[in-house]
């Protein structure tokens, strides 16, 4: 075990404003954690959701998903309904009772590096503070556990 | 369909003749006015400038105790009254807090949910209606419809086609047989609210008002609220001097004026309590040719 | 019952319809759907309060298509579930004559789309009080509480995907959980892959569903799943407007967007 | 079975100084699927890319994967090394190490760490890259420019001096515009028509410009590059053919009491007309709602009788016309807001109170009064003269926001121009701020209060009426001594709030172009793409995008020609790859798309369109989604909204991204 726990942040952001904002906190030499890792899309429009899922089921941490200010979409309205999905989508998760702590969303422009930076800071702490998440990954232990112990009962 | 009717202050001092006319042409189309029971002030002028809850709550009272009557709508010919009572409406309609406080204040539920009328929505929806039946005299002459500031304002309340230039009260002098006339100090102020302290700025605003009326052939104003009337009836000697010249135009009110037009007799109307006598438009009462 | 049976035989005689999707009583009583294409058969039908199944998921197989005149028996779920299925551009090589009984117990038989939606929307149907008080009810819970509530249901589920076929709104010929390249939905029942199946149903049907209650009623694991697509439509519905199956004209919530829409969940 | 090269910068010490480099690309070499690993100290510099190359084909490398600065920096670089050595370039990925890793943290295991994940990440997307290919489009070289004003005329000179063709539509039966109808221009008082009139020749005897007045779009379908357009050329009821322009016809026309829109309704023409007099084509048409002869069932003729050369045609039809063309400039102009917007200002009754317009034809030498500025009403010349800034515009309660800037500076000319006509006359403006940045604008509206003493009040004009022939404007001096002021004025000249044209929205949806909701025009970026729309191969020139002088709707005009003439430079259009895509395959699947259509409404850029998919009898069997590519831009939105997978991005596919995610936690991902 390690002694203190480093989570695993996954970032979707689209390619003109929050990944070139990351560029830049790059090239201002602008220091953060290094527990995020970052995934590249055209869009936010083109992120899906089960992409999300499939990060958690995984053994991601925590989310960051991040595109351009609205009005300020390359694609003029992508980002538009990134936002209506992403609103959907977490009070879905909230419905079933998932943690939606764990799921950071912002608006990230090519210009703000540093909020690039303090973004995956404050993520990073939180989730550190979060913890593990156990909570998905035990859904398939639990289970199995509970086989292996009637077996063993047999 | 009952109509609840709030007469105010006013309407029971200064413009008694308003609320008598009223009446007389209600009656005449066989319509019943339901007071609201123990009604109160509407706070007009005092109660707004010093505090904004009393300022709600005040008109409030009198919208709970028409609820509690029954009563969906309500005549308010006043237009101060109006423009508290639609005010208040307004706020509780849109706050829900503020309808709890304000609830909380009068110890009384409110929904604020009446249908507040001005003397012109209550004319066109129930007087327009049987009003052929009734007019039995043409006013045949030339009248300068005087709205005035708080029947326009502000236009959301007011509910007016076009506040800038309204053509509601023409509209009743029209089917009165009167000719109105396009003028320019329709929606103009009185002085109203200096009408006690300031009676120089009173006599300045009114003589434009009247001034203009009659400089453009109007031979009377008609009003529909009870403080034109009065600044510009009674006021009359100092809008005079100010105007440096004499004006005997009369000042009635709308209800008066339709009332002539049914026949209902100038005494019943109260036509004869003006300042300025109102004998020029009485007697034009079915003249033929202008 | 008379009328609908002589109704029914009289579009079938005439050849209004050449297949009549309806409900029939099984040797139990109970009310079970039934495909009638001759107008002698049409005393068999039954409609009442038991009638509760979505009769328009059949619309999409194709021994009803190949039918092409379909008369349809129908509640008013199942109306308005044709309404939505018409606003995605489903059903266009159908002609469909509807059979339904009102309040106040009259037949009524519509014969155009725009027929089918002013009866819809003169009668629409409210959330259905049982799901209201399981909403309230899980929306009161603490996250830890639903969390709990649903990984014990879904762990329950064997995906059988009985939900996904009495589905009128999941007519995909190819659903996202047949992909295989990539393979978005596990295969097998384990409860982590039975979240991601049913997060991903209910996104899917979100601002769709016409909350029928379908899904749930069929489920032999017993899992209430109709939740919560009935959960997505009322928060779609309270932040964006729009009814499912409301209008002909569609009005899908989650492919539009106003530059106004709430963000505070966005840092 | 992948063979993957990954190789590894330096970047001098800029990613070295932080990551193990060597570490990276060793362990990296150990991934599955990699045949090949190396680290250099610049990979961009020749020899680095000279080592990619030869490592491609010595070790028969089918992808590789860069590890160095970020793709928006070097991807094309290393795209071209893939391709000299004979793979595809979409199977070359860039492994951000630099500005995502080494330049944010501090040199450490963690950050090595990091930048392996970044690599192992790409590495996986590489597994699952497809080759592309760019998207050719063919074109057809020949411009449509909508609007014949200054814009259209400025915009489809251009690009027919470029050397190509133009086919430009006009809806009124002469070109020129609101141009043509002011008297002098802002900031030089240079004469409009002097300076306008010889381009709009130019545009008539331009061997590459074909012109259609009196015609309207009718609608529009296609493409960038491959656009089909229908042009409904109304019947102007005089054959252009045999007319000789003489003039016969109109003066001797007995329906003579029609509001002429050229002197914006400050005097009549007749039934057949020409707008004015330096019209082009200067020619007549019949104003067929104000002729007797179709009103009135076929009495009249006299046009036809008196004409010399018979050109008269009362039985002419609108007739529709197809064309081809590649790019589409929209030059649609703009309106103003007239004074009857104005209840504070007596709606518009009183004929004293004009707007800019109605004064600009007043001022202009070819006007109702000569040049001479004389009110409407009795022809007097008036002795002072009441202008308001800021009518309509700038105010939340008109339901407009916006400057319509113009106004400060035709104000400030207006006044300027009475008072060189009138020196004895009073001239006032009342305005809420003057706004004349733009070069030499400012001394212009200083020369006007300095030197032509214009009165400028800084307040707002409450209202309007007439008492005694006189029209009393009623404002506020809210600078000196903040109080009302009444001015009697003679004439009202009001600043009307530049609007969008009644037709806008019916326009843009022809062109299927967005819009903003005051009606005018959507550029696709507010600072970078000022003049192309969302919709690929149109652009926009002058006032339908947002009210403007004539320099900057020349400039624009220029612009937008510029953007046509470089669509027009190569045969062929090419496009990024990056496209959405609609499965399709073998009968009698055809494809998954369920024909929903839910992505259709998502699409920024109307690219998807409807298919129908048939049987050899002709039998509609299916509907489905299909890419426009020539119209797609790549964003995806549609691919995140299909529940069936049916559309997917190239380059960005479900695969890519599914993998790239599962690369990156570390799960192989077969």
């Amino acid at each position: 075990m390690a002694e203190t726990f480093e989570p695993k942040i996954v970032a979707f952001v689209c390619n003109w404003c929050t990944y070139a904002g990351a560029d830049l906190a790059g090239t201002s030499r602008t220091k953060y954690e290094t527990n995020v890792r970052i995934i590249r899309f055209p869009c936010t429009g083109r992120i899906d959701f089960m992409l999300l899922i499939k990060a958690f089921q995984n053994g991601a941490d925590g989310i960051i998903v991040s595109g351009c200010h609205p009005n300020d979409c390359h694609y003029t309205s992508g980002n538009f309904h990134a936002r209506r999905r992403w609103m959907v989508f977490k009070s879905m998760l909230e419905f079933m009772g998932f943690p939606t702590e764990r799921i950071t969303f912002s608006w990230v422009s090519a210009a703000e590096g540093k909020k690039w930076a303090d973004l995956v800071n404050e993520t990073t702490d939180s989730v550190r503070a979060l913890g593990s998440f156990t909570d998905y990954k035990n859904l398939d232990f639990s289970q199995f556990n509970q086989m292996d112990h009637e077996a063993i009962a047999r | 369909m009952r109509i609840g009717y709030y007469p105010g202050c006013s309407l029971q001092g200064s413009g008694k003749e308003y609320s008598d006319s009223l009446f007389a042409v209600a009656e005449k189309c066989g319509i019943v006015l339901e007071e609201i029971n123990d009604w109160n002030c509407c706070g007009a002028s005092a109660a707004h400038a010093l505090n904004h809850d009393l300022s709600v709550a005040l008109p409030a009272r009198t919208l709970a105790l028409a609820e509690k009557q029954g009563l969906e709508q309500i005549l308010v010919p006043c237009a101060a009254c109006f423009g508290r009572l639609a005010n208040a409406q307004q706020e509780l309609v849109s706050s829900e807090p503020m309808r709890e406080k304000i609830s909380d204040y009068l110890d009384m539920p409110i929904k604020g949910s009446a249908r507040i009328l001005t003397v012109f929505e209550f004319l066109q929806e129930h007087i327009f209606p049987v009003a052929d039946q009734h007019i039995v005299n043409k006013l045949n002459h030339k009248t300068a419809c005087y709205y005035g500031c708080l029947l326009s304002r502000p236009k959301e309340l007011t509910r007016l086609e076009h506040p800038e230039d309204p053509m509601e009260m023409d509209k009743v002098m029209e089917m009165a047989g009167a000719i109105p006339i396009d003028w320019a100090f329709k929606t103009e102020c009185c002085g109203a609210g200096l009408s006690v302290s300031r009676t120089d700025i009173v006599a300045k605003l009114s003589a434009k008002i009247v001034e203009d009326a009659v400089s453009r052939g109007a031979e009377s104003i008609v009003v529909a609220c009870p403080m034109c009337q009065m600044n510009l009836d009674l006021r009359r000697p100092e809008i005079n001097r100010q105007m440096d010249k004499k004006s005997d135009i009369p000042v009635m009110f709308v209800t008066q004026a339709l009332g002539l037009s049914m026949g209902i007799s100038a005494d019943k109307l109260g036509l004869n309590s003006h300042f300025v006598s109102t004998g020029k438009v009485v007697s034009c009462v079915g003249r033929k040719e202008l | 019952m008379k009328q609908l049976q002589d109704k029914a035989a009289e579009l079938l005689e005439n050849g209004t319809v050449n297949l009549l999707i309806g409900f029939s009583e099984d040797l139990g009583k109970r009310p079970v759907p039934c495909f009638i294409e001759k107008a002698e058969e049409a005393n068999i039908l039954v409609f009442n309060q038991e009638c509760k199944n979505n009769l328009s998921v059949y619309l999409h197989k194709k021994e009803v298509k190949d039918a092409v005149k379909i008369g349809l028996v129908a509640n008013i779920a199942t109306l308005r579930s044709v309404m939505q299925l018409l606003s995605e551009n489903q059903l266009w090589s159908l002609t469909l004559t509807y059979l339904t009984v009102n309040t106040a117990g009259e037949l009524v038989v519509l014969s155009s789309a725009e027929e089918l939606e002013a009866y819809v929307q003169a009668n629409f149907p409210t959330c259905r009080p049982e799901d209201k008080e399981m909403l309230d009810k899980l929306n009161a819970m603490t996250r830890q509480e639903r969390w709990a509530f649903w990984k014990d249901q879904l762990s329950e589920c064997v995906k059988c995907y009985a939900c996904r076929a009495v589905c009128p709104m999941c007519y995909c010929t190819v659903c996202t959980t047949e992909c295989n390249q990539p393979q978005w939905i596990k295969t097998s029942a384990d409860t982590s892959g039975n979240f991601e199946y049913h997060t991903m149903r209910a996104m899917h049907l979100g601002g769709r569903c016409i909350n029928c209650g379908e899904c749930g009623r069929i489920c032999p694991a017993g899992i209430p799943v109709h939740l919560l697509t009935a959960q997505m439509n009322q928060e779609i519905e309270q932040e964006f407007g729009g009814k499912t199956g409301w209008s002909l004209k569609g009005g899908y919530a989650m492919n539009s967007f106003k530059p106004g829409d709430k963000e505070n969940f966005i840092k | 079975m992948a063979r993957i090269g990954v190789f590894i910068c330096h970047c001098g010490e800029n990613i070295s100084a932080t990551v193990d480099v060597d570490k990276v690309a060793r362990l990296a070499g150990k991934l599955s699927g990699v045949a090949y690993s190396v680290d250099y100290k610049y990979m961009c510099s020749d020899p680095g890319q000279t080592l990619i190359v030869d490592a491609i084909k010595e070790h028969k490398l089918t992808g590789i994967v860069v590890g160095a600065c970020s793709p928006r920096m070097h991807e094309g670089t290393f795209r071209k090394a893939a391709e000299k050595a004979g793979i595809n370039p979409y199977f070359c990925e860039m492994a951000n190490i630099r500005e995502h890793c080494s330049w944010v943290h501090p040199k450490s295991d963690e950050t090595t760490r990091k930048a392996l994940d970044i690599v192992r990440t790409m590495v996986e997307k590489v597994k699952n890259d497809t080759a592309l290919y760019p998207i050719k489009v063919p074109i057809t070289k020949t411009a449509l420019v909508i609007g014949g004003g200054i814009a259209g005329i400025q915009a489809a000179l251009d690009i027919a001096n470029a050397g190509h063709q133009v086919i430009m539509v006009e809806k009124s039966p002469s070109i020129g515009g609101h141009m043509s109808q002011l008297s002098e221009t802002f900031p030089t008082l240079d004469c409009s028509q002097c300076i306008l009139t010889p381009r709009m020749v130019e545009v008539a005897q331009h061997p590459n410009i074909t012109l259609h007045t009196f015609a309207t779009v009718e609608d529009v379908s296609g493409f960038i590059g491959n656009f089909d357009v229908n042009i409904r050329l109304k019947a102007k009821s005089v054959d252009f053919e045999k007319c000789t322009g003489c003039g016969s016809c109109w003066q001797k026309c007995p329906s003579k009491k029609i509001p002429d829109e050229f002197n914006a309704g400050m005097s009549f023409r007749t039934a057949i007309y020409t707008p004015f007099p330096q019209a082009v084509p200067n020619k007549p048409v019949i104003d067929r709602a104000n002729c007797t002869w179709f009103t009135k069932d076929g009495k009249c003729g006299v046009c036809a009788k008196i004409c010399p050369t018979g050109a008269i045609d009362y039985t002419k039809e609108d007739e529709i016309l197809n064309i081809k063309v590649g790019a589409i400039v929209t030059a649609t102009g703009f309106d103003i807001k007239h004074s009857d917007f104005f209840p504070e200002y007596g709606y518009g009754k009183h004929p004293d109170i004009i707007d800019g317009l109605q004064f600009e034809r007043l001022a202009s030498a070819s006007g109702p009064t000569g040049g001479e500025i004389r009110r409407p009403s009795d022809g007097k010349i008036p002795e002072t003269v009441v202008f308001l800034a800021c009518a309509g515009s700038r105010d939340k309660a008109k339901g407009i926001e916006y400057c319509s800037k113009i106004c400060c500076m035709y104000t400030a000319k207006h006044a300027m121009l009475y008072k060189h006509k009138n020196h004895h006359g009073k001239a006032h403006v009342f305005y809420m701020d003057i706004r004349s940045a733009g070069k030499s604008y400012d001394e212009f509206v200083r020369r006007a209060i300095e030197e032509d003493d214009v009165n400028y009040i800084r307040g707002r004009v409450s209202k309007i009426y007439e008492k005694n022939g006189k029209l009393m404007v009623v404002g506020v001096d809210t600078l000196l001594g903040a109080k009302p002021v009444t001015i009697e004025a003679d004439l009202v000249v009001l600043a009307t709030a530049v609007v969008a044209n009644e037709d806008a929205e019916s326009v843009a949806q022809k062109l299927h172009i967005s819009y903003d909701k005051h009606k005018f025009f959507a550029e696709a970026h507010p600072k970078l793409k000022p003049v192309e729309t969302n919709t690929a191969g149109i652009t926009l020139a002058g006032a339908c995008q947002s009210a403007k002088d004539i320099p900057e709707t020349v400039a624009q005009a220029s612009a937008a020609a510029a953007k046509t003439i470089i669509l027009f430079s190569g045969n062929e259009l090419t496009r990024e790859p990056v496209v959405a895509i609609v499965n399709r395959s073998a009968a009698p699947v055809f494809t998954t798309c369920t024909g929903c259509f839910l992505c259709q409404e998502v699409c920024p850029y109307q690219a998807i369109e409807r298919e129908e998919i048939r049987d050899r009898a002709g039998n509609l069997l299916m509907n489905a989604a299909k890419v426009n590519a020539g119209l797609c831009q790549g964003c995806g939105t549609c691919v995140a909204m299909c529940r069936n997978k049916s559309i997917d991005l190239q380059g960005f596919s479900n695969q890519q991204m599914l993998s790239e995610v599962m690369g990156l936690l570390n799960v192989p991902f077969e």
